[in-house]
């Protein structure tokens, strides 16, 4: 059980670390979907240990949750893209920091 | 976990075919270059040179995209209803019926809103 | 014909539609809102959608308090604690969860006064007419001509409302990010649509949107890291979990630890602000304002609620954390206020420095005296959650409210001589600044009293030290800006003020009769919150 | 599930079964074409390929080699590890759907005692597993398209996906009807669960929505839209030849007999022998006789797909996609819900199955006469000067042609600005 | 109810004055702020001749305010309390009648102006007649925003900055005390029922080190508000950059609020605390002395001069205080009252001097006694009180601190009276840069006190002469209620009995 945890320790990694080096918005978001899928894998392995279907439930409602993320997201993204043709979020740079 | 092992065997033969079939082109033609055939195809004119990324492309593919996985999501939670249908209360059926009913308002909405007119 | 075979019999959920009300009247309003924005004709929705939401909200209002009223007590051993979890585990409606449930309908009432006003962009409202228009462009015009508005944001707004009421009482941890994502998802809509500053606008939704999918993320994968340890989502449960612990823990640690950063973000707590100036900044104010009052209360109940009922058996494993973030995020956000020089950001800085100021309330894990009220962690901050909430939106009403010929005029040095040229504005203004500073006689100085008495009481009187010294830091600058209002000359013609439209004024009104009220008779108030009792777990 | 059938094969076994689905698909799809050649001519009053082989059978792959020996080409603009890949990507999911399609009941292998399923495996959640699969061989067209660096191939593929997406939803929704009733998502049991009724007479609707939505999902006339000839030329593939065109082809004509082989899992009672032959002939269901009966039963909807090819023009991408999401989807929406009623009823056995037969039969009937009404021109506020007005091509974000009254220009946004 | 009403008086004048219409004649304006503020006196004197020396709390109103946390609107006057809202509202009028003339950055605002000092005169009243240390802290912060008003609105050159340094300075010492208010809240709520009372709080238990933590938190509070060196950076600047009225209101009024509060919060309920505390504390308050009389003598301009003085005065109060000695403690009381009426004197006049010249720099006047001699007997009346001449009121204070002083710490009270000399000093250079000599180019302006002027003075004048005769009527009011307040600091003294003796041998062994 425990290689599958690890795998999604890793996948969370990867995926957080991609969002903090990328630097366009549309990879920065896939990364995070990345983490999200590796949250999923660790609610499955969970539910697997644990023998109860909690995690399997968990589960359902992160691709949910993930879809509407995209949706929105993509929204966003698509819009930004729109007015300025670029996705990158260093681009975005009206707020100063 | 062996009902997928032989999922696993078909697939590593489909690949084998594929790899096999798509890697052996290059030795079965012949190779004659000509510039024009390695220019993208444009009916026979000289092709047009193609924006960064592809270029823009309709927002409505987004909307088709958007809507589909509104719909698939719902289908997610719909197939394990249906599969588990019999064993289920009335609470469960009528908590399904609210949730198609609040996927049809949003069809709805979208509808009305113009988000399938696709002319 | 294949007969139907029921061989094993899910059981029905056992639900207590009554208790839950409240949450089903905001999130049904809000579906119906959709259903309106689909069958009204374009001229008549934006009236009719205000009025629907104002009412949805005024019978949740009522509701909120009826079944408020209506909680039973808990025959705990220690403390005084009202409610039960209902809906199989999923939510508790208790006492802190049911107040602070009125708080969100209360904000969002006020909220709705800035989100309906249409007195200041000649007719419309603050919200673009077409947000797929590229700002500035032939569309954009033509949408403004056609005074097209986008009505949706009041579906979205009550939409935002039920997972903030739902993120509050969440009962397990994946209700909680099912909650969590349908606040937020609206809100990063919400803050791409400003009519004016577009660019802006959109950016700042980009930006939240993105470090709030990684925060969430980071929520959810702790969650599941907690499931992994205790074998359940539900708080209960992991607290059972926790309190029988034989292990060092490891897991459990990792897995407060990414709940904490979740939580922490929508809080806006230092180390995890950094979206918080921008996404001020650039939201459109009414959104602002709503987001700034609303998010806060539902996530810091929520993190109470996630850290004293699930995790309080581990409590000395987080509040040393919880302390350090505390500790720098008063000194960070009062500091950087400092320099700021624009209202809306520096606004912003002091949301982070009351993030902090809340933080400490909440890190004493003060659950208060065995049969007897008295102020605890949750009354206090709940009490503050109050009345910075009605502070920051009345201090956001008058933002929409100085303008000049590009839309608000958020420059710090434009508001020079605003006391001059509008006194009952500027006077408004000043109390709100003066609450936030927590000067006694506004409703913000029993406010802070509140968290450190709690912080104190649970035993972390350093805390409450460095918290008095960071007060003192931020009442600088909160009066930097009063004395740039009455004591500096107007920079040319200074700022325009927009003669503010009922809405708005009774906004700001209320805001201010809220801010003196409760600074001068808290008592009632207090009461209240400190009859809420403790979290039913 | 039958717990002991699946997963406890010895590998031969598996291999084996693997091996002969493989080669299975691969001469069926060589039939395929040669059949689609014959019947279409027959439609057309010619006579076919009839040269190659016993009337013409080897003509496919005689196509098939002349394909191979073709010039490979990676074209300039393309992205060449994904061009290289889409192909593959498309082809092997195609093969992958089939390990779970049930060709017949338990039988002994030959010259062994082994028993084993005609299936190659099953899964409790079968046929979400072909979903799925399925699924991931449009990220084959979609990437055929992007990465040829050519316009045609972008639109094609982007048409494609939006296409396939649009009438996956209508299938899945039709597909729910069919779990409720079977209790299952397993092919096996629900083929199991046909033993006394096909699911196509109580759930008539969904069949016909099913039908529709795949030849939607397999890209076939009416429906061909990603490769239409005419507009696009070959659609994704314009950039491609030789074997990895081929392989889009192989995908195609795999795709095809798969979603045959669903329905007929679904709805036809999958290997089970055709109604009155099992009550004369009580060996009908046993040995290896289903596969005949399977076999027969998708050859006829590859039929359906070659009629429809050779009867009906094809659609237009508007209208396509209005049909997808305007009618199927609705339809689909509500006769799911009446089926989670109706069955609900039984259940609480407010019904006879007698009234449900006869309500059904209605609903099926009312249903279909939907169809028959002319859509209305409703909510478009009719453009007030739509025929002064200068036309724009790009309207919609789709290049239309414009109509003989109607000058070229560019934007009418006058039109547009009726909804936000 | 006497003591509401009495503070009330002066707010709902403020109110009045607030709402009264902008256009309105200046002098109905002034007339009625006037008016109100010798209502306010005439309850005053009514409440001191009711007053009963030896009954300790009197005119005593107990209301639940906040019962969620247990505060009380508690009111009640003892003899501090009564000499302090005395001078409060003997001082108000005469400051008032001096604003008759000031000129306002903003002359439209003489409303706001007077509205904010009465404002700040019924706060003060409450603050001294607070018996509930919740009540007592939020009137205590609440005074800073009327005197913010009053600095950053109508003062001079460099308000704004003065303005927000005050603030500042006085907002971190009273969060501090919040700190502390919040942990006895703790600590009664722990204790049973929370509560803020005064009388609650004398016998309340806590531990050394939390009774050590809570008194700093007082302490530095009112250290920095009754400016002790050195947290008294604040004070030079408000004093240079407000009006004379203003300083007045700051120096005499509000500052006293500090050393008043030391004794009745910090004695009497830490008494421990304070003793653990003294030693420094005595310290400081001899270095206060010195540096603020030193820095007088370098000062060139009159109000920053007279905020150094004070200083320095209030060196004496805090050494009285904290001497614990019946003698020193009740001098400091005294002394409280009195500095209050010379500080105004000198403030008002150099006020009036500085509108004349339009300067506050001693080096452009000179020889102005030869023009102006009421004026510069003023001047010298009020300097003299200031250096505790005998005869005039301070002097019977300060020798009241130091004898008490010497009893205990002979060294400091040695070193204490060379504040004496220094003050000698530096008011008689000022008097005589100022005054004396020929007369200084660009002085020729300084015109003598008009009738309203020495009408203004003149009751502080004359209280200062007579007191300085005839202190006992306060001290008979002021000894009786210091009696409890000594008395706990000793219980938590061990070994004597006998204050005084006690300290005397202590003090010879140094």
């Amino acid at each position: 059980m425990t290689e599958y945890i690890t795998l999604s320790f890793l996948l969370f990694t990867i995926g957080a670390v991609g969002v903090i080096v990328r630097r366009n918005a549309i990879v920065v978001f896939m990364c995070i979907e990345l983490m999200l899928n590796a949250t999923n894998l660790a609610f499955v392995s969970f539910a697997r240990q644990h023998g109860n279907l909690d995690g399997q439930t968990a589960a359902f409602f992160v691709m949910v949750v993930a879809a509407a993320e995209v949706v929105i997201g993509l929204a966003i993204i698509v819009s930004i893209y729109r007015t300025r043709r670029s996705a990158s979020v260093d681009d975005a740079n009206l707020l100063k920091a | 976990m062996n009902d997928y092992v032989p999922i696993v065997v078909l697939g590593a033969i489909a690949l084998a075919f594929a790899l096999f079939s798509v890697g052996i082109a290059p030795f079965t033609g012949p190779a004659r270059y000509n510039r024009a055939k390695l220019d993208r195809y444009e009916s026979g004119i000289a092709p047009s040179p193609l924006p960064d990324g592809g270029g823009r492309v309709s927002i409505k593919y987004f909307f088709t995209a958007m809507m589909f996985i509104i719909f698939d999501i719902e289908i997610v939670f719909l197939y394990p209803f249906a599969v588990a249908f019999d064993q289920l209360s009335w609470f469960a059926f009528l908590a399904v019926m609210l949730f198609l009913v609040n996927i049809t308002i949003a069809y709805v909405y979208e509808w009305r809103r113009g988000g399938m007119d696709w002319t | 014909m294949i007969a139907p075979t029921a061989d094993t019999p899910i059981p029905a959920a056992q639900i207590d539609y009554g208790a839950l009300s409240p949450l089903l009247i905001v999130a049904g309003v809000a579906v119906l809102g959709l259903v309106l924005e689909a069958v009204l004709p374009r001229r008549r929705r934006f009236v009719i959608q205000a009025i629907v939401t104002a009412a949805g909200l005024v019978v949740a209002l009522v509701t909120s308090v009826l079944v408020y009223l209506d909680l039973p007590d808990v025959d705990e051993v220690e403390r005084v604690a009202r409610g039960a979890v209902e809906a199989e585990g999923a939510v508790t409606v208790d006492g802190p969860g049911v107040l602070t449930w009125i708080l969100l309908v209360v904000f969002a009432l006020l909220s709705l006064g800035l989100f309906a006003e249409r007195r200041f962009e000649a007719g419309l409202s603050p919200f673009t007419g077409r947000a797929a228009d590229v700002p500035g462009s032939r569309e954009e015009s033509e949408a403004v001509t056609h005074r097209l508005e986008h009505t949706e944001v009041f579906p979205l707004m009550l939409f935002a409302l039920s997972g903030m009421m739902l993120f509050a009482t969440a009962n397990d941890l994946i209700t909680m990010f099912v909650a969590l994502e349908v606040l937020s998802l609206p809100l990063y809509v919400l803050c791409a649509v400003a009519r004016r500053r577009r660019l802006i606008s959109q950016e700042a939704a980009l930006k939240y949107f993105l470090l709030g999918a990684f925060s969430s993320v980071f929520f959810l994968y702790g969650a599941a890291l907690a499931y992994g340890y205790a074998g359940s989502l539900n708080l209960t449960l992991i607290d059972e979990a926790v309190t029988a612990r034989s292990d060092s823990g490891g897991l459990l640690l990792v897995a407060m630890a990414m709940i904490a950063v979740g939580l922490l973000f929508k809080i806006g707590a230092v180390p995890f602000h950094a979206w918080t100036p921008d996404v001020y900044q650039g939201a459109p104010t009414p959104v602002t304002a709503f987001m700034a009052a609303a998010t806060k209360a539902a996530a810091f109940v929520a993190l109470m609620r996630v850290f004293f009922v699930a995790f309080g058996g581990a409590s000395w494993d987080w509040r040393p954390t919880i302390w350090a973030v505390a500790v720098l995020t008063m000194i960070f956000g009062s500091i950087v206020a400092i320099a700021q020089t624009d209202v809306k950001r520096m606004l912003a800085y002091s949301s982070i420095a009351h993030a902090g100021f809340l933080l400490v309330g909440v890190s004493a894990a003060y659950l208060g005296v065995a049969d007897g009220l008295s102020v605890t962690s949750v009354s206090s901050v709940l009490f503050y959650l109050f009345v910075y909430g009605v502070a920051t939106i009345g201090a956001f009403a008058i933002v929409t409210v100085v303008r000049d010929s590009a839309g608000e005029t958020t420059h710090l040095a434009k508001w020079a001589g605003l006391g001059r040229q509008s006194p009952w504005l500027a006077g408004a203004f000043t109390l709100f600044m003066l609450s936030f500073a927590g000067i006694p006689l506004t409703a913000g100085f029993i406010g802070k009293w509140g968290v450190f008495a709690a912080a104190w009481a649970g035993g972390t009187w350093p805390l409450v030290v460095i918290g008095v010294l960071a007060s003192a830091l931020a009442a600088y600058f909160y009066v930097r800006v009063v004395v740039l209002m009455f004591f500096t000359e107007p920079v040319g013609d200074g700022p325009t003020i927009a003669a503010p439209g009922v809405l708005t004024t009774v906004v700001i009104a209320l805001a201010a009769i809220a801010t003196v009220v409760f600074g001068i008779l808290p008592g009632p108030m207090l009461d209240v919150v400190q009859h809420a009792g403790a979290f039913v777990r | 599930m039958n717990d002991d059938l699946w997963g406890n094969d010895p590998m031969w076994v598996v291999l084996l079964k693997a091996l002969l689905i493989f080669v299975i698909l691969v001469l069926y799809t060589l039939f395929n074409i040669w059949f689609e050649r014959r019947v279409v001519a027959r439609m057309q009053h010619r006579v076919g390929p009839n040269m190659h082989g016993p009337f013409g059978l080897l003509q496919s792959l005689a196509d098939g080699v002349k394909l191979g020996l073709k010039e490979e080409v990676f074209p300039k603009a393309a992205d060449r590890i994904v061009y290289f890949l889409a192909p593959i990507l498309a082809v092997v999911p195609a093969f992958l759907a089939w390990a779970v399609i049930p060709f017949g009941p338990e039988v002994t292998i030959p010259f062994t005692d082994v028993r084993t399923a005609l299936q190659l495996t099953d899964l409790p959640v079968a046929v979400l597993y072909i979903l799925a699969v399925t699924s991931v061989g449009i990220y084959g067209i979609v990437l055929a398209g992007w990465s040829s660096g050519s316009t045609y191939a972008l639109l094609g593929g982007l048409r494609s996906s939006a296409q396939m997406i649009s009438y996956e939803v209508a299938m899945g929704l039709a597909l729910v009807s069919v779990f409720i009733f079977a209790g299952s998502m397993s092919t096996s049991e629900i083929v199991a669960a046909q033993e006394q009724w096909w699911f196509f007479l109580p759930l008539l609707p969904s069949f016909i929505i099913y039908v529709i939505a795949m030849v939607g999902e397999t890209n076939r006339a009416p429906f061909d839209l990603p490769e239409a000839e005419g507009e696009l030329v070959g659609g994704f593939h314009t950039e491609y030849s030789s074997f990895k065109f081929a392989m889009f082809f192989l995908a195609e004509y795999i795709n095809m007999v798969t979603v045959s082989a669903l329905a007929t899992t679904m709805f036809l009672g999958g290997w089970r022998a055709p109604f009155g032959i099992a009550q004369i002939w009580p060996g009908a269901n046993e040995g290896y006789w289903p596969v005949i009966w399977f076999l027969g039963k998708t050859l006829l909807f590859i039929f359906l797909f070659i009629w429809l090819r050779g009867t009906l023009p094809r659609m237009r991408y508007d209208q396509f996609m209005h049909f997808g999401w305007k009618w199927l989807i609705p339809i689909a929406l509500g006769w799911t819900i009446a089926v989670a009623f109706m069955r609900k009823a039984m259940q609480e056995e407010l019904f006879t199955q007698q009234n449900v037969l006869w309500a059904a039969g209605v609903v099926a009937i009312l249903l279909l006469a939907t169809f028959l009404i002319p859509e209305k021109k409703t909510q478009e506020p009719a453009p007030e000067d739509d025929h002064d007005a200068e036309f724009d091509a790009f309207a919609g974000g789709y290049p239309v042609p414009p109509m003989p009254d109607r000058a070229t220009t560019d934007r009418d946004a006058s039109k547009e600005v009726g909804r936000p | 109810m006497m003591l509401t009403v009495l503070a009330l008086t002066p707010l709902l004048g403020a109110l009045v004055l607030a709402f009264w219409p902008r256009s309105a004649d200046p002098r109905l304006v002034k007339t009625i702020a006037l008016a109100v503020s010798l209502v306010a006196l005439v309850l005053a004197v009514v409440i001191a001749i009711q007053y009963d020396p030896g009954a300790g709390y009197q005119f005593v109103e107990e209301r639940e305010w906040i019962a969620a946390i247990g505060v009380h609107y508690a009111l009640g006057l003892n003899g501090i309390g009564l000499t302090l809202v005395l001078l409060t509202t003997v001082l108000t009028p005469v400051v008032i009648l001096a604003a008759w003339g000031d000129r306002l950055p903003d002359p439209s605002r003489t409303n706001s102006y007077l509205a904010w000092m009465l404002a700040l005169e019924g706060l003060a009243i409450g603050v001294f007649a607070a018996t509930d240390v919740f009540l007592f802290y939020v009137l205590f912060e609440a005074t800073l925003v009327p005197l913010y008003f009053l600095i950053g609105a109508h003062g001079g050159v460099g308000r704004s900055y003065a303005a927000v340094k005050f603030l500042i300075y006085n907002l971190v010492g009273g969060l501090l005390m919040l700190a502390a208010i919040v942990g006895l809240y703790a600590l009664t709520a722990e204790a049973g029922e929370a509560s803020f009372l005064h009388s609650d709080l004398l016998g309340l238990e806590m531990g050394e080190g939390t009774e050590r933590l809570l008194f700093l938190g007082f302490f530095i509070a009112f250290a920095i508000k009754a400016p002790l060196w050195p947290l008294h950076t604040w004070l030079p600047d408000a004093a240079a950059s407000a009006s004379a009225s203003t300083s007045v209101l700051m120096v005499s009024i509000v500052d006293k609020i500090g050393t008043f509060a030391m004794i009745r919060w910090c004695l009497e309920i830490f008494p421990n605390a304070s003793q653990w505390a003294s030693p420094v504390v005595l310290v400081l308050a001899v270095v206060s002395i010195l540096y603020g009389a030193l820095l007088a003598i370098g000062q060139d301009d009159l109000r920053r001069l007279i905020a150094f003085t004070s200083v320095s005065h209030f060196g004496f109060i805090i050494l009285g205080i904290f001497a614990f000695t019946t003698l020193s403690t009740a001098g400091a009381t005294l002394y409280m009252f009195n500095h209050g009426l010379s500080t105004a004197v000198l403030f008002l006049v150099t006020g009036m001097m500085i509108a004349r010249r339009g300067s506050a720099n001693i080096s452009d006047f000179g020889g102005v006694q030869k023009i102006a001699p009421v004026l510069a007997g003023v001047l010298l009346i009020g300097g003299l009180s200031s250096l505790s001449l005998p005869g005039l009121a301070p002097f019977v204070s300060e020798f009241m601190v130091l004898a008490g002083t010497f009893t205990v710490s002979r060294p400091l009270a040695v070193v204490a009276t060379l504040g004496i000399i220094l003050a000698a000093l530096y008011i008689l250079l000022m008097y005589r840069r100022t005054m004396t000599g020929p007369l200084a180019p660009g002085a020729e302006g300084v015109r003598e006190l008009d009738r309203r002027e020495v009408a203004t003075l003149a009751p502080a004048v004359v209280l200062i002469v007579a007191l300085g005769f005839v202190p006992q009527p306060l001290l008979s009011v002021i000894e009786p209620a210091l009696e409890p307040v000594l008395a706990a600091v000793s219980a938590g003294d061990p070994v004597p009995t006998q204050p005084v003796e006690a300290g005397a041998s202590e003090g010879a062994q140094e």
